[in-house]
């Protein structure tokens, strides 16, 4: 038995094949998900990918959020369903609020693409537990609308509750408010990051590594052994 | 306003036409009258000024493109030639490839975010309407000079603009060039490249056949934009005196496009398109009369059916409307309703706007008055065509007499190397990545290699890894020595980066930037280019597929460059082969391919060091150049070459660095005997390529090249962190970064 | 038909790099005595029927859930003025 | 301490496909009766000394040559009320 992880497509979504591709490269099985259904295919999982859905028109991630796809997601997001949002997909579970803060421009103002270096935080969420707490690890980043504000109760309770799930090292690369790249929801379902691992599955491809496969294999060994 | 009917124009012989103020001359107006046999409507007027304009009908240029044609090699991937949207090769296991360079200049300057975005969008466009999925883009620019204050308005609006545009497609940008030069200052050149990927059966092509077939319009509104655009901005210089009223700059929309993209490729996937046209510079008015031109019947077109933007807009207006993002498809009447719930599907716009008829003529109504009723051929493949001119430039003797190897060279080791550090951190030799970091290169998760790469490179198949390759290069101050040889170099250029990184070359695109057609001396440099470079698109094997022109580039009397930029597609048949420039093994030995002669003419260092521009450009040798691409690529597939790097400008020493700090090695490196330490360094022979190979090939490698006549001289060592020259200097890695990656951002950022 | 006119801008606390950025580029434009700059979005609005009251408490709403990211973000709703 | 407003449109016939995205998206969230929607951008700057002539007279400048892009877009100036 594998498990069924469902990626879901809105305008503009850029990066569905490639994540259907990580997640295969897992070992899982990738069910495309569309964003006029409510439908969600009795996934076990789901990821929200990258790109510019609505063209990031507004604001990054305020049109999808209204779809009828994420009516269902969050939905079933509340009982537990695991989710991971990639770039703009966190961007859209910040403006659904399963995830606290918001996305703001990069200070630079500029789209910036690049190797980035993160650190592992939190190895215990459904997406992370191929990694170890405080493992370094690099993945591609992209993005322009990638500075992650909260308020300063906020950021301290995500610290607190050890909900900074990465954090960049080496450089900040947009701006965020205490270099936090990703956070998670207090259950450990709910996973959003600005970085892209399905961008780093294979050798050769992109950055020639492979840190990111962690995120796919963590959640079919939790599906798996659930 | 009444209507300006056919009946009415049959009716109304004398009346006054604006011929002029569109753009047409007045033989050409003649020829229309006698064409129609009568006086054009207001709505056929519009169509041929904008069809016959230098943008569209290519007039000036054709007789001399003609040769990419006539000298076209004997190759058995072209699939498509010349003549539609984009040509197509084959690249093996039933994969076609499409690609192309286009321009948008002139819009660019005016307005450079959406300009440049704009300008993307329409290479994008002619990809998916061949039928292929876009998977890559590419970004050729000249700008002025770096520190000039218009070129930071210029250049950070035009870079957010192909960013802007090119990431919200989801197309990995692979690759480009940034060169800055006064010449053009009042004319940067924003050209754009895209590849797309399909199977051989899917290739469409731009044709209206089959009496009955229905003509869809789908994608974004029509509005006013870039009205007289066409001709006012690609065909004429500027005269902004000329008030518009209505928009000559167009706003891209990319995620409209995106949804255009998908929603094209679906009903691509299920059969349902006989015919497909982008619309592109000329918007409605080329995309009927080119389809029913190349097709076998003609066309009826309701022209009020059109879904507007703007509801003021008149018949005239919608036909000669830019507005971005719409495509023009051709399908049979039973497979209409599928076409459009697929529009639907992805929240696309599409109406049937008329019908493919068994007749002859282009016709088009308005609210059932007859408006248009033209030979689609005489719109669309049958404009003027024009015999400029032209003559070599009095000045090209003197320029060539003042030559750049007898400028006064180092005198010293420490002289020779502040010399390097002052190249390295040129505007034109230092790192661009304050500006392709702005492009997103990892989207599709197919790069295999990107900027700042020799050649990008993209895996179009996850099964057996077979994988594209494109360079793009051009060299103004070679073309503005000699146009013929400075073209040949420029496919020479990118020929051997797409070898270096082991790809095999198979085809050209090309974008041919000028100054205007109307003085001779341009118009000799334009043919003594397009000369250049259909020979050595024969010699080389590698035909002309397509591409793009673009005149008028100068303010007043001064045209920029001559500037040939030329695009090589290649294939490499496992990706997992492919060779990057990056030094990234210790201790492996460096060998020099190619021979290196004393040419400094239009080199980087006679620029940076002593502001020079003359003499001659290097020689060209094609043969060694097929040699040393066969020897690299050799190297690549039999595992002999960790590491290569083709040497342009700067020479060896700009190569070295780059290589040295893609890895975060040194090198040590010895001079060979009896070579002038400067010239090694320095010279810009053409032909070369340094290459890193592992102690364990050395012998295999060399006997390779041994054997089939390739000069390969060892010259250091990958090692520590510095490069090393043996007798002369050493420079520290850290400093030869600074130098390099500061220069950009301190100008730009 | 009438206009109703939807500002929206971060909030007081929030960093504006935007704004900051235009700030920092004025006095090399030549431009001086501008202390801060806050850049945000407007809409224009062009409303069926009547502005009335129950037309705005409709856009109100519109603004809260879905013009402005209030987690970041504070609005205005006006009418505008000659509309 | 003045506050001045510039407000930055699209002109008219400019495309703005931020606007018509918003606009598309308004009766999927249940908001009917929005006949059209743009969307520009609304710059506060807060001025050294009194919002006089010559300051106005200034920030049109910098509104002309900077805040806004006249090719495509349009602005007003004004000084906040209240300020
Ligand atoms: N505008 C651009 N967009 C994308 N890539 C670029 C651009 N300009 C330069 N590059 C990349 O930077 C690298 C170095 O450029 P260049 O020095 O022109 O290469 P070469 O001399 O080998 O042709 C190449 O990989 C090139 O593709
Ligand atoms: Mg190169």
């Amino acid at each position: 038995m594998t498990a069924r992880v469902g990626v879901v497509t809105f305008p503009g979504t850029l990066d569905d094949r490639d994540t259907q591709r990580a997640v295969r490269v897992a070992g899982a099985e990738a069910v495309p998900l569309w964003h006029r259904d409510k439908d969600l295919k009795q996934v076990d999982a789901v990821v929200l990918p990258g790109g510019f859905s609505y063209g990031d028109y507004l604001r990054a991630g305020a049109i999808s959020r209204f779809s009828p796809v994420m009516e269902s997601v969050i939905a079933q997001a509340k009982d537990g369903l695991p989710v991971l949002g990639i770039c703009n997909g966190f961007q859209v579970l910040t403006e659904t609020h399963l995830l606290p803060g918001a996305m703001l421009r990069n200070e630079s103002l500029h789209f910036v693409c690049r190797e980035q270096k993160l650190r592992v935080e939190n190895a215990d969420t459904a997406w992370t537990t191929d990694y170890t707490a405080g493992q370094e690890i690099s993945v591609p980043l992209k993005n322009i609308d990638g500075r992650y504000v909260a308020d300063a109760r906020t950021l301290d309770m995500l610290e607190a509750e050890g909900r900074v799930a990465f954090r960049y090292l080496d450089v900040n690369p947009n701006g965020s408010l205490r270099d936090i790249a990703g956070i998670t929801n207090e259950a450990g379902n709910v996973v959003g990051l600005m970085p892209h691992p399905e961008h780093a599955v294979e050798p050769l491809i992109g950055t020639g590594r492979t840190d990111g496969l962690g995120f796919f294999t963590s959640i079919l060994k939790k599906l798996v052994n659930a | 306003m009444t209507l300006d009917t056919v009946k009415h124009a049959a009716e109304t012989p004398e009346a006054e036409q604006p011929w002029a103020e569109l753009g047409l001359k007045q033989d050409e107006y003649a020829r229309i009258r006698e064409i129609l046999d009568r006086r054009p409507t207001g709505a056929e007027l519009a169509m041929y000024s904008v069809m016959w304009s230098e943008h569209c009908s290519y007039k000036s240029s054709k007789v001399h493109l003609k040769q990419f044609g006539e000298k076209v090699p004997e190759n058995d991937a072209m699939l498509v030639g010349i003549g539609e949207n984009a040509g197509v090769v084959d690249v093996g296991q039933g994969y076609a490839v499409t690609f192309k360079v286009e321009s948008h200049n002139h819009p660019s300057y005016i307005e450079p975010y959406q300009g440049a975005a704009t300008g993307v969008g329409g290479i994008v466009r002619d990809i998916l309407a061949m039928g292929a999925r876009p998977v890559a883009v590419v970004d050729p620019l000249r700008f002025g000079a770096a520190d000039h204050p218009d070129t930071k308005r210029v250049l950070p609006g035009v870079v957010a603009g192909i960013g802007g545009y090119g990431n919200c497609l989801g197309l990995p940008n692979i690759g480009g060039e940034v060169v800055f030069d006064a010449c053009y200052q009042g004319n940067p050149l924003v050209n754009a490249g895209c590849i797309g990927v399909m199977k051989h059966e899917d290739i469409h092509l731009a044709k209206a056949s089959g009496a009955g077939n229905k003509v869809i319009l789908y994608g974004a509104r029509t509005g006013g934009d870039g009205i007289g655009g066409v001709s006012v901005l690609a065909s004429e210089t500027f005269d902004a005196t000329k008030p518009t009223k209505r928009p000559a700059v167009q706003v891209g929309d990319p995620f409209q496009e995106k949804l255009l993209i998908e929603c094209t490729l679906e009903v691509f996937k299920e059969q349902l398109v006989a015919g497909i046209q982008d619309l592109g510079g000329a918007g409605l008015s080329c995309a009927t009369s080119e389809l029913a031109s190349a097709g076998s019947g003609g066309m009826r077109v309701e022209l009020d059916t059109v879904p507007l933007r703007d509801s003021s807009l008149s018949p005239e207006e919608i036909l000669m409307s830019e507005s971005q993002e719409r495509m023009c498809a051709i399908v049979e009447p039973d497979k209409v309703d599928r076409f459009l719930e697929i529009c639907e599907k992805w929240d696309v716009i599409a109406t049937v706007i008329g019908e493919v008829t068994d007749g002859t003529r282009l016709e088009i109504f308005w609210h059932g008055e007859q408006i248009v009723d033209v030979p689609p051929r005489s719109v669309a493949h049958e404009g003027p065509t024009y015999h400029r001119p032209y003559a070599r430039p009095d000045w090209q003797d003197a320029l060539q007499a003042d030559d750049a190897n007898q400028l006064a060279r180092p005198t010293t080791p420490e002289e020779l190397r502040a010399q390097i550090l002052q190249v390295v951190a040129s505007p034109n030799q230092a790192s661009k990545a304050w500006i392709t970091d702005q492009y997103d290169r990892f989207v599709q998760g197919n790069t295999v290699l990107a900027q700042p790469e020799d050649s990008g490179m993209v895996r179009i198949d996850e099964e057996t890894n077979l994988g594209v390759a494109l360079a793009t290069d051009g060299n103004g101050r070679f073309a503005k020595l000699d146009p013929y040889a400075g073209a040949q170099l420029a496919l020479a250029e990118a020929y051997r980066n797409v070898a270096a990184t082991g790809a095999k070359p198979l085809a050209v695109s090309d974008c041919l930037n000028f100054g205007s057609p109307e003085d001779p001396a341009v118009m000799w440099q334009f043919a003594e280019a397009t000369r250049g470079l259909a020979d050595a698109c024969q010699t080389l094997g590698t035909p002309v597929t397509g591409g793009n022109v673009s005149l008028y580039n100068q303010t007043g009397e001064v045209a920029i460059h001559p500037t040939p930029v030329v695009a090589v597609l290649g294939v490499i048949d496992d990706v997992n082969r492919r060779t990057p420039v990056a030094f990234a093994q210790e201790g492996q030995l460096i060998y020099l391919l190619g021979d290196t002669a004393e040419e400094l003419g239009g080199s980087a260092w006679s620029q940076v060091v002593h502001e020079h521009l003359g003499g001659l450009p290097p020689k060209v040798d094609l043969e060694r150049e097929r040699l040393l691409a066969e020897i690299l690529i050799s190297a690549s597939r039999d595992g002999m070459a960790d590491a290569a790097h083709d040497l342009s400008d700067g020479g060896l020493i700009q190569a070295l660095v780059e290589s040295c700090l893609r890895g975060g090695n040194g090198a040590r490196l010895v001079v060979p005997e009896g070579v002038d330490p400067f010239v090694f360094l320095f010279s810009e022979s053409a032909g070369r390529a340094v290459v890193s190979v592992p102690r364990s090939e050395e012998l295999r490698f060399t006997d390779m090249c041994g054997a089939r006549g390739l000069p390969a001289t060892r010259i250091g060592v990958v090692d520590g962190d510095a490069i090393d020259v043996q007798g002369q200097f050493s420079i520290a890695l850290d400093e030869l970064r600074t130098a390099h990656e500061a220069t950009i951002p301190g100008l730009i950022g | 038909m009438a206009r109703v006119v939807v500002d929206v801008m971060l909030k007081p606390e929030i960093l504006d790099p935007q704004g900051q950025a235009v700030q920092r580029a004025l006095p090399r434009l030549g431009f001086e005595g501008i202390a801060d700059v806050r850049q945000g979005k407007r809409f224009e609005l062009e409303v069926e029927g009547p502005a009335d009251d129950a037309a705005l408490a409709r856009i109100r709403e519109m603004a809260e859930t879905f013009l402005a990211n209030t987690v970041i973000e504070d609005f205005t709703v006006r009418v505008e003025a000659g509309s």
